[in-house]
């Protein structure tokens, strides 16, 4: 191989031993969507030699030198209903069967484990129930569905993991969910594919699938020793929500304890289901969200408590399944509220100005 | 009524003494003209320009991947860089690509009316193109953009400190440019058809340029006033969109895209027009099912505003409504395959010949069904989860934009190239730049399907290594494609002065443009025609030359 | 018969009038590309305000009460006043189409001035009610305060408005984000229209319509009619919320 | 796509001249309806105040359209494209709700 440049040999190895094609199959979902791809992409094959090979085929027999006077045609109804009806009975098969994979993507199991994700620039922040926080990294144990709740502080940005197919954007102002069930071990890419200013492709990590076995020891090594809930409740009692949300008769505020997943009627008569995303909205907007029977009087606490700090209320909201931790909340004063977890988030609210 | 059709011997036609070029001059004569198709040679002009800057920022993206690390351009270099080869490419050179030249051009010669219905309108949407033009040239020079070419609010609003305001600005000037243009062609085409021009016996071009009218005219002020509300959100901070006041960011995508998809269809249909005629002309037969290809012009224009949310499924609108836009993207893909087919067909039994504006044509089938069916991928709502947001969406829309929209006005170029200046190009150089552009193209961007497929995310500045193949064989690409697009310009310009006089009708096409002088007079014609034959009537062409020949034997 | 200009075409070689343009056929030709081109450019207007009357919709499902609240601190006097005033001046602009059709000069000044007049008149109005929403900190974003709905004060004679709860106080901004932005884009319409009947005024008076020339004027009173319309439905929308709460 | 069916109308509807005594009805109709709009702001409908309120602005502004923008008398092109651009505003915001209304329902 002397004759051939070092450089372009080498490049040649590199590109013959990286070629892939498509990135590892590494969730439940991923071998579904390949089948997808794989299906589209053998139709649009097909479609495409079709296409080339009428043109060629066309061209070839009736270029101007073998068949020198064209013959007027008006049309075909009976071909046009043809290359109507087959590429629109394709599609149809192509939108059906995405859909089914759109609605089991977005559509979490309800015995998921629970990931929460704060977006901001440029960085992503996963707490895990347990505590443990991590930034660009997400670990992930091995066969258990994992459901991430998103938000962003600031833009759009877009959490993407590629080699379980899977991606959504988080976008500030509202939750929104997306899950996976991880099916190999390893090291795989997330990325942020939402552009998000400066910083936009630095705002990468890795998503590290473990052994559940694996994943407990990580979970024990990182632990902050303060679990969200914890957190949550430490919040709940320094921003005096156990004042009203006390679970006595007498209280001013619905009761919360199990009221994680149940139906409510609110004031205005509408039924909703609570969720994490109606948990924050009754935090932040709480004049929309008065459960009937209840007076509007619940300040809001926009701007007073971080994403974060929000997520720890809401995780520790839906594992209230008693009014017995908010009575001894209020019960004790010794849980005095540590400083870090309420600060205001004037910081991040203050924007760029033009 | 004289005979409308004259075949001078091509040997010995002559530059008619008289034509639009030369029946007035000085700069003024032309900066203040109102005839359409001294208009569209200034647009021509400006958005050759504009094509070629953002061509350059192009080229230095693409430089700037062939590593990994970002290290040619820092990152919000980059990012500017990026942004403002969207913005230049799609506002300032795709939209008015082929409608503004040659649309423009040849929209009244082919329905037989001396000058669109609103001259000065005409000009005045090409001073507003270049006051636009200017402006985002303006914000780039003094500082940038970066917030990609679609404003994505709130980073547009509250989180960049660069010239958002300029360029929205610019944009919403250049979209009423857009405006006055297409609202000009509904006018003409509805109101100043020739006698006898019936809708039935307009070509091809005239109706996929009457579909993109309608998008431009109904589709652009949902832009505006989009861009009027960030820049009043940006100004003085009002809520509409911002969440921290309870605004909701989502609303701006609705309202961006409810445009910007339309949009694609306003930059693909008028060139899907001028391969209708392209094909016709060179297999020398009429177009394969002309309603079905009109129709389905029509069709596109129509579905094309009820697809819009396809942009957004993953950004978290209802799954429900996802399900109505993910059919109905579906269902706005079958016109497409019906044209591409009926293209294919006209093919049949006909007479190719295989000129370059044909070659080009061919390109774009071949080109643009890629971009198509791609395009499906993205519109099936699950398989949008993996591919959206990364290099598979630029593969695809580049395949669309510049496959299909950029082959489609450099074969339309080609194609009238003669009726507008009176010249041949070189055929034999223009066919290598055809096929250089083809391979070019191919090389730049199939590779970006893989890298989507892999996951590389769009936008990036600095991407992991593994990625680093496929970009440099892309950046290869895209240097073989500089060279194809760099070509045309110069064997063009070299033509002006030096290619052979072309005469009135050099490819024997039927269209009534041809059967004018080339370059055309500046009232077109010189008696408004009565149209008696069918669009692509090659009998009649025919029956036309042996009159011509009996009169004058 | 499929052109229209087909049936003028043959025979019809008569005079064209000096203001026939040179690539009209006939007049009649010009005169329907004139109102058609007219009519496409109120549709790219019905679009451009189609983007806020979205917003519109969106936000007051969202924050009904808010903007329950905001619209009542509109003058309903004021706009009722307004609403008139701007029909009674498409009235009077419809009229001096009439004026002009008829060839009646002195009777097209009058209309155009009182059309003038009575858009002044709107506009007039209009800064009283921005005036005072500055002077309450209801204009969003420069100059904003939402307290006023959390601890509304009572005007004389009159009782309070309920108050709102903080959060949903603060709403009101997106509703006078909407109100600001609806109506300036109203005023501004307004302002080029006022430009528009200067000028016309101007030609009026030196007798510029006399001979039938009056496409401008048609035209331009399509667009002081749109510009009515278009506050036919902020009036509603954005004044008479619930009035009865 | 319609002017072929009915050139003959448009050729008789050159020059139709609206009266001033039609002009001044309608204005009149549009000032009372005004009116009733104000009145029946102030009377408790529930949901129904928004459609009435709605529904009194659609009527005003088909007045105004029909009559001091000649559409009754235009030919049938110019009604059409009146209906165009209703509809593509109708577009806009229909589908545009088919997202927010529906962003709150249950999955499967």
């Amino acid at each position: 191989m002397d004759h051939i440049s070092p450089v372009l040999w080498q490049f040649l190895v590199k590109w013959l031993t990286n070629f892939a094609v498509i990135p590892p199959e590494a969730s439940k979902v991923a071998p579904q969507m390949d089948a997808l791809l794989l299906f589209m992409t053998l139709v649009s094959l097909v479609g495409l030699v079709l296409v080339i090979l009428l043109v060629v085929t066309f061209s070839i027999l009736y270029r101007r030198e073998r068949h020198p006077v064209a013959v007027q045609i008006e049309g075909s109804t009976l071909l046009e209903a043809t290359w109507t009806i087959i590429p629109l009975g394709l599609f149809l098969v192509m939108f059906v069967w995405g859909s089914v994979l759109y609605f089991r993507i977005y559509t979490p199991p309800p015995n998921a484990m629970q990931i929460y994700v704060v977006g901001k620039q440029w960085m992503w922040k996963a707490e895990h129930p347990g505590g443990q926080h991590e930034i660009n990294s997400l670990h992930v144990p091995i066969n258990q569905p994992v459901q991430l709740t998103l938000i962003s502080q600031d833009v759009f940005h877009s959490f993407s993991m590629p080699a379980f197919r899977v991606k959504r954007e988080a976008i500030p102002g509202r939750y929104t969910t997306v899950w996976f069930e991880a099916t190999q071990e390893g090291t795989y890419h997330l990325f942020c594919s939402q552009y998000c200013g400066t910083a936009h492709s630095a705002m990468i990590g890795q998503i590290v699938v473990m052994s559940q076995d694996g994943y407990k020891k990580w979970l024990a090594s990182s632990t902050s020793g303060v679990s969200l809930a914890q957190d949550g409740e430490r919040l709940f009692a320094s921003l005096s929500c156990n004042a009203c949300h006390n679970g006595t008769p007498s209280a001013r505020g619905p009761n919360l304890a199990g009221v994680y997943g149940s139906t409510l009627t609110l004031s205005d008569g509408q039924r909703v289901t609570v969720d994490d995303e109606y948990l924050r909205q009754a935090i932040l907007n709480p004049s929309a969200h008065i459960t009937q029977g209840y007076a509007p009087i619940m300040p809001t606490y926009q701007g007073q408590v971080s994403e974060e700090g929000l997520f720890s209320l809401v995780e520790y909201i839906k594992n209230l399944d008693s009014n017995y931790r908010i009575q001894q909340t209020t019960n004790t004063t010794t849980l005095a509220p540590v400083a870090t977890a309420t600060v205001p988030n004037a910081a991040t609210k203050g924007m760029v100005k033009p | 009524m004289s005979t409308i059709l004259s075949l001078p011997d091509q040997t010995t036609a002559r530059i008619p003494k008289r034509n639009y070029l030369n029946n007035e001059n000085g700069l003024l004569s032309w900066l203040l003209t109102g005839d359409h198709k001294r208009i569209a040679i200034l647009y021509l002009i400006s958005i050759t320009f504009f094509f070629f800057i953002g061509g350059a920022l192009a080229g230095l993206i693409r430089l700037e991947l062939l590593t990994p690390q970002s290290d040619l351009m820092a990152a919000d270099t980059y990012n500017k860089v990026f942004s403002m080869h969207g913005i230049i490419m799609v506002f300032l050179f795709l939209v008015p690509s082929v409608p503004a030249t040659i649309g423009n051009f040849l929209i009244p010669i082919m329905v037989g009316a001396r000058d669109l219905a609103f001259p000065k309108i005409n000009l005045l949407s090409w001073y507003l193109y270049v006051i636009g033009g200017c402006l985002t040239l303006w914000a780039m020079i003094t500082g940038g953009v970066d917030t990609g070419w679609t404003f994505t609010t709130p980073l547009s609003t509250h989180y960049l400190n660069t010239n958002v305001v300029t360029a929205g600005m610019a944009i919403f000037i250049a979209g009423f440019a857009s405006i006055f243009t297409g609202l000009n062609f509904i006018v003409t085409i509805h109101r100043m058809r020739a006698p006898g021009m019936t809708w039935f016996k307009l070509p091809l071009f005239v109706w996929s340029h009457y579909a993109a009218s309608i998008l431009m005219v109904l589709g652009t002020p949902v832009l505006a006033i989009a861009l009027v509300l960030v820049v009043l959100e940006r100004t003085i901070g009002i809520g509409v969109f911002d969440p921290t006041k309870g605004g909701d960011p989502l609303l701006f995508q609705h309202l961006f895209w409810f445009y910007s998809h339309p949009a694609v269809y306003i930059m693909i249909l008028p060139g899907m027009g001028v391969i209708s005629e392209v094909i016709s002309t060179f297999s020398r037969k009429r177009v394969f099912g002309y309603s079905a290809v009109a129709f389905s012009s029509v069709a596109i224009a129509v579905f094309g505003f009820f697809v819009w949310e396809h942009h957004m499924f993953i950004m978290g609108v209802s799954n429900y409504s996802t399900l109505i836009f993910s059919l109905l993207t579906m269902l706005v893909a079958v016109p497409s395959s019906i044209k591409i087919f009926n293209w294919a067909f006209t093919l049949y039994k006909g007479s190719i010949t295989f000129e370059t504006p044909m070659l080009y044509a061919f390109g774009f089938m071949g080109l643009f069904t890629i971009g198509g069916l791609t395009g499906v991928f993205l519109g099936a709502s699950g398989t949008d989860i993996h591919l959206t947001e990364t290099y598979f969406i630029v593969a695809h829309f580049h395949f669309v934009m510049v496959g299909g929209m950029l082959m489609a006005f450099l074969s339309g170029i080609h194609f009238w190239w003669p009726k507008m200046t009176g010249r041949m190009y070189p055929e034999k150089l223009s066919q290598l730049a055809a096929v250089v552009t083809f391979i070019g193209f191919n090389f730049t961007f199939f590779p970006q399907f893989l890298l989507g497929m892999l996951g590389m995310p769009r936008r990036y500045a600095a991407y992991p290594p593994e990625f680093q193949v496929l970009n440099v064989f892309s950046s290869a690409g895209a240097s073989i494609l500089g060279v194809g697009y760099l070509l045309p310009i110069l064997y063009l310009l070299w033509s002006l002065k030096y290619g052979k006089i072309a005469g009135n009708n050099p490819w024997q096409a039927t269209g009534l443009e041809w059967q004018i002088q080339s370059p055309p007079l500046t009232e077109n014609f010189v008696e408004i025609p009565i149209v008696t034959q069918d669009a692509y009537d090659y009998e009649w062409l025919e029956r036309q030359k042996e009159r011509e020949v009996t009169q004058v034997g | 018969m499929d052109s229209p200009t087909a049936a003028l075409h043959e025979g019809t070689h008569a005079e064209h009038p000096s203001y026939q343009r040179h690539h009209f056929v006939t007049m009649a030709q010009q005169k329907e590309s004139a109102s058609f081109g007219m009519w496409l450019f109120l549709l790219t207007e019905i679009m451009f305000f189609g983007g806020m009357f979205t917003a519109y919709l969106i936000y007051r499902n969202w924050y009904y009460a808010a903007f329950v609240a905001g619209s009542h601190t509109l003058s309903i006097v004021l706009g009722t006043t307004n609403t008139a005033v701007l029909i009674t001046s498409s009235f009077t602009m419809a009229m001096g189409v009439w004026c002009a059709e008829t060839r009646r000069r002195g009777g097209l000044i009058v209309s155009i001035l009182l059309t003038l007049a009575l858009g002044l008149v709107f506009l007039g109005i209009k800064s009283v009610e921005y005036h005072e929403k500055w002077v309450q900190h209801h204009v969003p974003g420069l100059r904003f305060d939402a307290m006023t709905f959390v601890h509304p004060h009572a005007e004389p004679g009159q009782a309070a408005e309920p108050p709102l709860s903080l959060d949903m106080a603060e709403h009101t901004e997106v509703y006078f984000s909407l109100y600001f932005a609806m109506t300036g884009m109203h005023a501004l319409h307004m302002i080029i229209g006022m430009g528009l009947l200067i000028f016309m005024l101007i030609k009026a008076i030196r007798g510029a319509y006399d001979n039938g020339n009056i496409a401008f004027i048609e035209n331009f009173g399509l667009y002081w009619h749109f510009v009515d319309i278009v506050w036919i439905f902020l009036f509603p929308l954005l004044y008479l919320i619930s009035r009865h709460q | 796509m319609s002017d072929h069916q009915n050139h003959h109308e448009e050729q008789h509807e050159e020059n139709h001249i609206v009266s001033p005594k039609i002009y001044a009805v309608i204005a009149v109709a549009l000032l009372l309806c005004t009116a009733l709009t104000v009145a029946a702001s102030y009377v408790e409908m529930g949901p129904w105040n928004a459609v009435v309120a709605l529904a009194i602005a659609v009527f005003k502004a088909t007045l105004v359209v029909l009559f001091f923008m000649h559409i009754k008398y235009s030919s049938k092109l110019m009604k059409l494209t009146v209906g165009a651009g209703l509809f593509t505003f109708l577009a806009l915001v229909g589908m545009s709700m088919s997202d927010y209304i529906s962003r709150a329902w249950g999955s499967f």
